[in-house]
């Protein structure tokens, strides 16, 4: 699976990005946040084959990045909506909260890892009982019968009930994502070159938002639109390159979500 | 200590394939946990003295014999069966959440690491590191995890307590600001506090 | 004799399920194996001086430590009422997947059960009822397992091929549904539905 070789690399989308951060260990807060998020959606786009369930929380941190960087880049914001702002902040600070939670463990499981280097130097004594004793022991097959195995390798080798994974976080915005899509390839055709900030306008929630993001991420990649920054602190232009069929693509788009 | 418990405490250790409980030791010479605490000491301060090639270890609840770890270049070169490969980074990680927060789901340990964990955990159970050790009492009942006696005696610990507290791990507040800095919203904030940016 | 040669030799024999030949100990401890039989010898003389509760012993052209003999008593108790006196469920399937896939691998094994099958497999080795038939000729090497005589006199059986067909114990498709279910099975259920092999 694609999703193993990724994860041989960076264990997950914290681990990514405290790796990008902290490259150049030297000073920490001379990382250019531009820099990080470029690495950042670069290394997801090369988990091109990876299922939407996997990269989620990879595009969700993705999409924080992105504001953030959003954000920074731009001016005299003077007409920002507090609750947006603060709503920013919070995602922020949940996000330095879960790198430094993922900064913890990876620290204590190198412990661990020494712990068992320094426990591996003994052998432990395994002979176990010896034979003069064997005519002791209880005889472990007394009353066992060849049906008995038969059926015991029965449950040994049955399917194991598959693990349930909750998606439910996952699974609202799966559909929002598609429905984006899809909105987006109707809208974006129409509106010429636009910016991430309008499109987000009439967003109602922090998660139509930030599904507006995926879909932008997901259409990026897909070639179907042009991401640009003209300059530096200048908004972020979005515009349709897609071509002339936006309905086919459309369904094309919702198939791939749910599959 | 009488030297028949001693003795009979030896023969127990020598016939061990695993750390034979305390409560077993204690049942089997007719003393008490005490006093099988007492007798391991003693022997361990024993075996200490006179310069052994083996040592007796408290691990995973019980008493076990083991090569000394001064031995290991010897050993090793002796048992090329059960030296186990290492643990993946991805691995390493996933045990040391479920060490620590045990008992835990798949879905809260998937919560900290931001990836599903599946596979992870099948490799971690199959080792012995980790076994579902119940469920949960909520609503769709998940599975929990936690550690092993073998993952106890992999890494010479007699309890999870033992483990080095989770708070040694805890960043500094350097790195705290590090990262607060590095992912500053705001480029009024970002001047300030990044005058090298360009 | 020097003092890091007695204590690489403890070493080893500590850790040795089997006697070692002292043609292995020399080779291993870079010494002649007559400096091995006099370093086995003041071994000897030393337990038995300081009253141990186990031997060294030449076995089969070999050295292997054994309990004392004074103390069978004591590891006959052992036997009977320590670990290794029942064959748990987990301990069935394991000679289940043996007795049906040998030439097995141990880990072959634990790829199917999804669990650390090392102790389990000891202990079946230990009872004769399984024993390393072969390795596998691929890289690694791994030691292959196989059922004994032992195992199948044991099961009134001539042979492996008279077990059961597996066909009649492959899960149906309500087995499978089943399963499905058992994803909300309560703990009790499953305890339940396990059933107690002894």
């Amino acid at each position: 699976m694609p999703y193993d070789v990724v994860t041989a690399v960076f264990s997950g989308p914290f681990d990514l990005l405290l790796h990008l951060i902290s490259k150049d260990e030297v000073e920490l807060w001379e990382v250019n946040l531009s820099d990080i998020v470029d690495a950042f959606v670069a290394e997801i786009e090369q988990m091109q084959a990876l299922d939407l369930d996997v990269a989620t929380e990879f595009l969700l941190t993705a999409a924080v990045l992105i504001e953030l960087k959003t954000r920074r880049l731009l001016p005299g914001r003077t007409d920002l909506d507090l609750d947006d702002e603060l709503a920013l902040w919070e995602e922020r600070d949940l996000l330095i909260a879960r790198l430094l939670e993922c900064k913890t463990f990876k620290d204590a499981a190198q412990a661990l890892d020494r712990l068992a280097d320094r426990a591996g130097l003994a052998l432990p004594r395994t002979a176990g009982i010896e034979e003069a004793f064997l005519g002791v022991a209880p005889d472990l097959l007394a009353g066992v019968t060849p049906d008995q195995l038969a059926a015991a390798f029965g449950r040994a080798s049955a399917p194991k009930p598959v693990p349930t994974v909750d998606l439910d976080h996952v699974a609202p915005i799966r559909a929002s994502v598609a429905d984006a899509v899809a909105d987006l390839v109707t809208r974006l055709p129409r509106l010429g070159p636009t910016s991430f900030r309008q499109l987000a306008a009439g967003a109602p929630t922090r998660l139509d938002v930030i599904v507006t993001f995926l879909a932008l991420l997901e259409m990026f990649k897909q070639g179907l639109i042009e991401i640009e920054q003209s300059e530096r602190f200048a908004t972020l232009r979005v515009e349709w390159v897609g071509g002339e069929d936006p309905d086919a693509i459309a369904d094309l788009f919702v198939e791939d979500y749910q599959g | 200590m009488s030297n028949e418990f001693r003795r009979a405490f030896e023969a127990l250790l020598m016939v061990a394939d695993e750390p034979i409980p305390v409560s077993l030791c204690a049942q089997l010479l007719e003393i008490s946990q005490t006093a099988v605490d007492e007798l391991a000491e003693s022997l361990m301060a024993d075996y200490e003295a006179a310069d052994r090639g083996f040592v007796l270890r408290r691990v995973a609840g019980g008493y076990r014999l083991y090569s000394h770890p001064d031995m290991a270049a010897y050993v090793e070169r002796f048992v090329l069966e059960g030296q186990t490969a290492r643990l993946s980074a991805a691995a390493l990680e996933t045990l040391a959440i479920v060490a620590y927060k045990q008992p835990i789901s798949r879905g809260q340990i998937a919560e900290v690491r931001g990836v599903n964990v599946d596979s992870t955990l099948r490799t971690l159970a199959i080792r012995g590191y980790v076994a579902e050790i119940g469920r949960d009492p909520g609503p769709g009942q998940a599975v929990l995890f936690g550690t092993t006696p073998m993952f106890l005696e992999k890494l010479g610990l007699n309890d999870v307590s033992e483990l080095p507290p989770l708070a040694d791990f805890v960043p500094g507040p350097e790195v705290m600001a590090g990262l607060e800095n590095s992912l500053l919203a705001t480029p009024a904030d970002a001047a300030e506090a990044a005058p090298a940016e360009t």
